[in-house]
């Protein structure tokens, strides 16, 4: 679903990624790890075409991305649940309509999805927040928040930043199980994390695999762990 | 969700996504209602300038005299000639010879009542009453100086022609502020919505991040704008034109320019201010935000 | 460290922690300039309406005539009877009977040359000078009734009042405009200031937290914008200014109010507006930022 | 140098924090966990004054928080370093002139402290990043400068909330290894985290408490690490 060839990227300094080719396929659970610094966010922002590489391609749900217009990228987002590492809400909604928010802008607000939300409120512990304003949550509060956001689209692909940072364990392990079910659902799931534990976590559940950016390269990871 | 609010915003949620209030919008709805109270005053004062000129030219145009000083065998004579010259004058209306009577009632306040005037080799007058454009007074001098040489062009209202030009002036100033206010409008109105949509740059990036197109997001802010500097201008010209509506009256004998207002359909103008500052905010909004978020990638 | 950039930052950081450009900047440089721009125009019109006012007034002052139309035999009586009246009425500098050869002059248009006046019976004529404050023209017109029943005063200026009315009116319109402007200009700053205080509230959270006081932040933001506000109305002035030294000159003899525009040491009341921007945007912003320190706890 | 006496606090809704009382000593090293909006950023911000206790009393350096003015406030800051959890800066300066910003305001740059910032460059690993500005560094990185910034001022107090959220833990444990020789400079700690790998790797160094927050009441654990 998601497809990089060759792709190299910097910000206009020496190179961050360098000659990198993936796959996410529909069904897949990747985990992207990698030292502070090392591009991580980077990679996960190449996949959602927020940045364009500077060399090689990108190509989304089979569309090359150098060659979308603006629409036909919010098209292809929408299909795309993303979990940024510092997650971003609109201030003056509440947070259940901020989770909601992908269904308003794409006109989707049926009572099915209604029923979707208050459940996955309930999944990410944030049922008594529901009418609380974003600056009023804590840092995990805002993360769990910031999932529930990506996933209540039902998209296609899940792309998630650091979705533990500010988590303590048992809710890491709540989160995990979502996004496990997802997968299971046929979802391709991408998760950037510095948690050894979650990964570990998650491979006695599924067939996760480890990707690892070290030295500008993409590396195949996971026997160590 | 979305359910709660105004209206039925779950058919409109590009109204809710902008933060409702916050200083860029008191700035625009502020801007907009100060300028357009400037542009009540300006309008008033183009009017006020306009009927002014006119009235002081329509004074002036029927005001001119000639008076025929020459021996009284050749003053028939040279008032013909006279007549004939102004009569192939252009811009004058009509010409008329005062008889006796008239003239004695000019001379009246000089001379007092009861005077001989039969005796007196008295001068004859022609009154002239121009056309509203005018007419070549210099020319017309030098044409009777060669016709009629006894024939004086007393062009006693021409004083008053620089008042009337003044007033023009005065009219035109008034419509160059119309323009400058115009342009101010829209200037701050363009950097509230530039200063509105980099305030809001987050929302704007939560939008992208979602999935939301261009097109909704700028809808989203040009119509907050639009509303907004459409709001404001009509408070501030409401406020102007009764302002202006509260002025003290000092009649119509005072001179028009003491009565600075509008007349009869003169105040159906200033309702056109709202729908300018609209028309602006519109396209100073669409624009700002059509480029800011190209910018943004 | 704080080392590169303008001058010496170490020595003045609160110049540095206010992010140097922004929306908001751009929004107070551009109104302080605009309404600078309006303002010199107002008051272009306030000066060249005063001077107006001034001249009309003068005129009007030097220009009334009392006649005495009366049997010849109590003219001089009436005459004696109406001096001794302008004598003691206040705001008259003074009257002076006109001698036989002055009023053949002053007749000689309507009657023209070699009048044989003695044998006529002229009526007699005072010129009346009024001082620069004027006079109680009905007053003296009711005590000349009283005492010289033949004397008529004719204040043939009287019509030229409305337009010195008219000029006045200008005059204070202009002043109005730049209070107008002045509070504008002093709203738009102010929410200006605020709109960038909100913009900046990471900055401001940021400082806070860092253990920065209150006057600190405040400083920042004040100066900025207090040189901003002194700089965009510096440039606005400085068009005004040029825009009507631009303006087509008329020359004297068009009317002051056609030459609309300063005199001598009248340009240097301009340079005032920049110095009053600067004033209204200290504490403008010095308030605003205050109060929102306050409510940021 | 900080004290909580009974302090209660709530957000105008229930109570979040009851009836805590607390000493920070000189010297002390605390860690406070506690579940994903128990209330710890809360505990943090009180310590340094950003919130008011609704009852109880804080007194920082022996001054009662509540007799402060706004500028005893500033002053107190000062001696007080501070990593909050999403860390802020300003974006217009680079991250060099942001570590030493607390230096700038303070009116304190002289060479002994550009010494000191251009080691506390190279301890958090940020020799490389200092010329960038703040948006252009990966998360991880942005927490370090954070802690750089908290400690420049070489404050007697330092409260840091979740400084390791973003980094692998490599770093964490050169991050820990700093606080610990400040700690050892007889700075009081306290610090917010989930980590429980770094609580450990704490304890193994130094005498560190561990302060939970549980159903509003704050409690000694450690036992059970
Ligand atoms: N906009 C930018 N301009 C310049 N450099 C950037 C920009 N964004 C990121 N970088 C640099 O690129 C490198 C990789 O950043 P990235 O955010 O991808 O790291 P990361 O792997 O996500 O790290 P972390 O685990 O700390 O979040 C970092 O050194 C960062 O400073
Ligand atoms: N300004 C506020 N107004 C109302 N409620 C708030 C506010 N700030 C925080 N809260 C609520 O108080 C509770 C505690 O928040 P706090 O940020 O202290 O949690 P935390 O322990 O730091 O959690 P985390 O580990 O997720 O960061 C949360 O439920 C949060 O939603
Ligand atoms: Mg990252
Ligand atoms: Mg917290």
């Amino acid at each position: 679903m998601i497809e990089l060839e060759n792709l190299s990227y910097n910000y206009g300094g020496g190179e961050l990624l360098s000659n990198i080719s993936m796959e996410l396929r529909p069904g897949a659970f990747h985990f992207l790890t990698g030292p502070s610094g090392a591009g991580k966010t980077t990679f996960l922002k190449l996949c959602y075409m927020e940045l364009i590489p500077t060399a090689g391609q990108v190509r989304v749900f089979g569309e090359n991305v150098r060659e979308m217009d603006r629409d036909g990228i919010a098209r292809a987002r929408r299909r795309i649940g993303v979990v940024h590492q510092n997650c971003q809400f609109l201030d003056h909604l509440t947070m259940a309509e901020n989770i909601a928010l992908p269904l308003a802008v794409a006109g989707r607000m049926g009572p099915q999805e209604m029923q979707n939300l208050e459940e996955l409120l309930v999944w990410v512990g944030l049922e008594h927040r529901a009418g609380a304003l974003p600056p009023e949550l804590s840092g995990g509060e805002r993360q769990r928040a910031a999932l529930a956001r990506a996933v209540i689209m039902s998209p296609d692909v899940i792309l998630a930043d650091e979705p533990t940072g500010n988590v303590d364990w048992e809710m890491s392990k709540k989160l995990l199980a979502l996004l496990v079910e997802l997968n299971r659902m046929g979802k391709a799931i991408l998760i950037a994390t510095h948690d050894l534990n979650l990964i570990r976590a998650a491979k006695s559940q599924i067939n996760a695999r480890v990707l690892r950016i070290a030295g500008r390269h993409l590396q195949m990871a996971g026997a160590e762990l | 969700m979305f359910s709660e609010g105004r209206g039925s915003p779950s058919a409109n949620p590009e109204q809710r996504v902008v933060p409702p209030t916050g200083f860029t919008a008191h700035l625009t709805f502020l801007s907009a209602a100060a300028m357009a109270f400037l542009a009540v005053f300006a309008l008033a004062l183009s009017f006020s300038a306009g009927r002014l000129a006119e009235r002081w030219a329509t004074e002036l145009a029927l005001s001119a005299t000639i008076r025929i000083s020459a021996p009284q065998s050749q003053i028939p004579d040279q008032a013909r000639a006279a007549m004939k010259v102004l009569e192939t004058t252009p811009g004058i209306a009509s010409a008329r010879v005062l008889d006796k009577a008239e003239q004695e009632a000019l001379l009246e306040p000089w001379l007092g009542p009861g005077l001989p005037l039969d005796a007196l080799p008295l001068p004859r007058l022609i009154e002239v009453i121009a056309e509203p454009g005018g007419y070549d007074a210099e020319g017309l001098r030098q044409r009777l100086a060669a016709e009629a040489p006894g024939a004086v062009l007393d062009d006693h209202a021409r004083w008053r022609r620089p008042l009337v030009n003044a007033a023009r002036r005065l009219e035109q100033l008034g419509w160059l502020s119309i323009i400058l206010i115009t342009l101010t409008m829209g200037a701050v109105i363009t950097l509230a919505a530039q200063a509105a949509l980099a305030a809001n740059a987050q929302v704007i990036s939560v939008l992208r991040l979602i999935g939301a197109k261009d097109a909704f997001i700028v809808a989203a802010f040009v119509r907050r704008f639009t509303l907004r500097a459409v709001a404001g201008a009509a408070l501030g010209t409401g406020a102007g034109m009764l302002a202006i509506a509260l002025l003290p009256e000092t009649g119509e004998a005072g001179g028009v320019l003491t009565g600075l207002g509008f007349h009869g359909a003169g105040w159906l103008w200033p309702l056109a201010i709202p729908l300018l500052a609209g028309f602006v905010a519109f396209w100073a909004t669409r624009l700002a935000a059509f480029r800011c978020l190209k910018e943004l990638t």
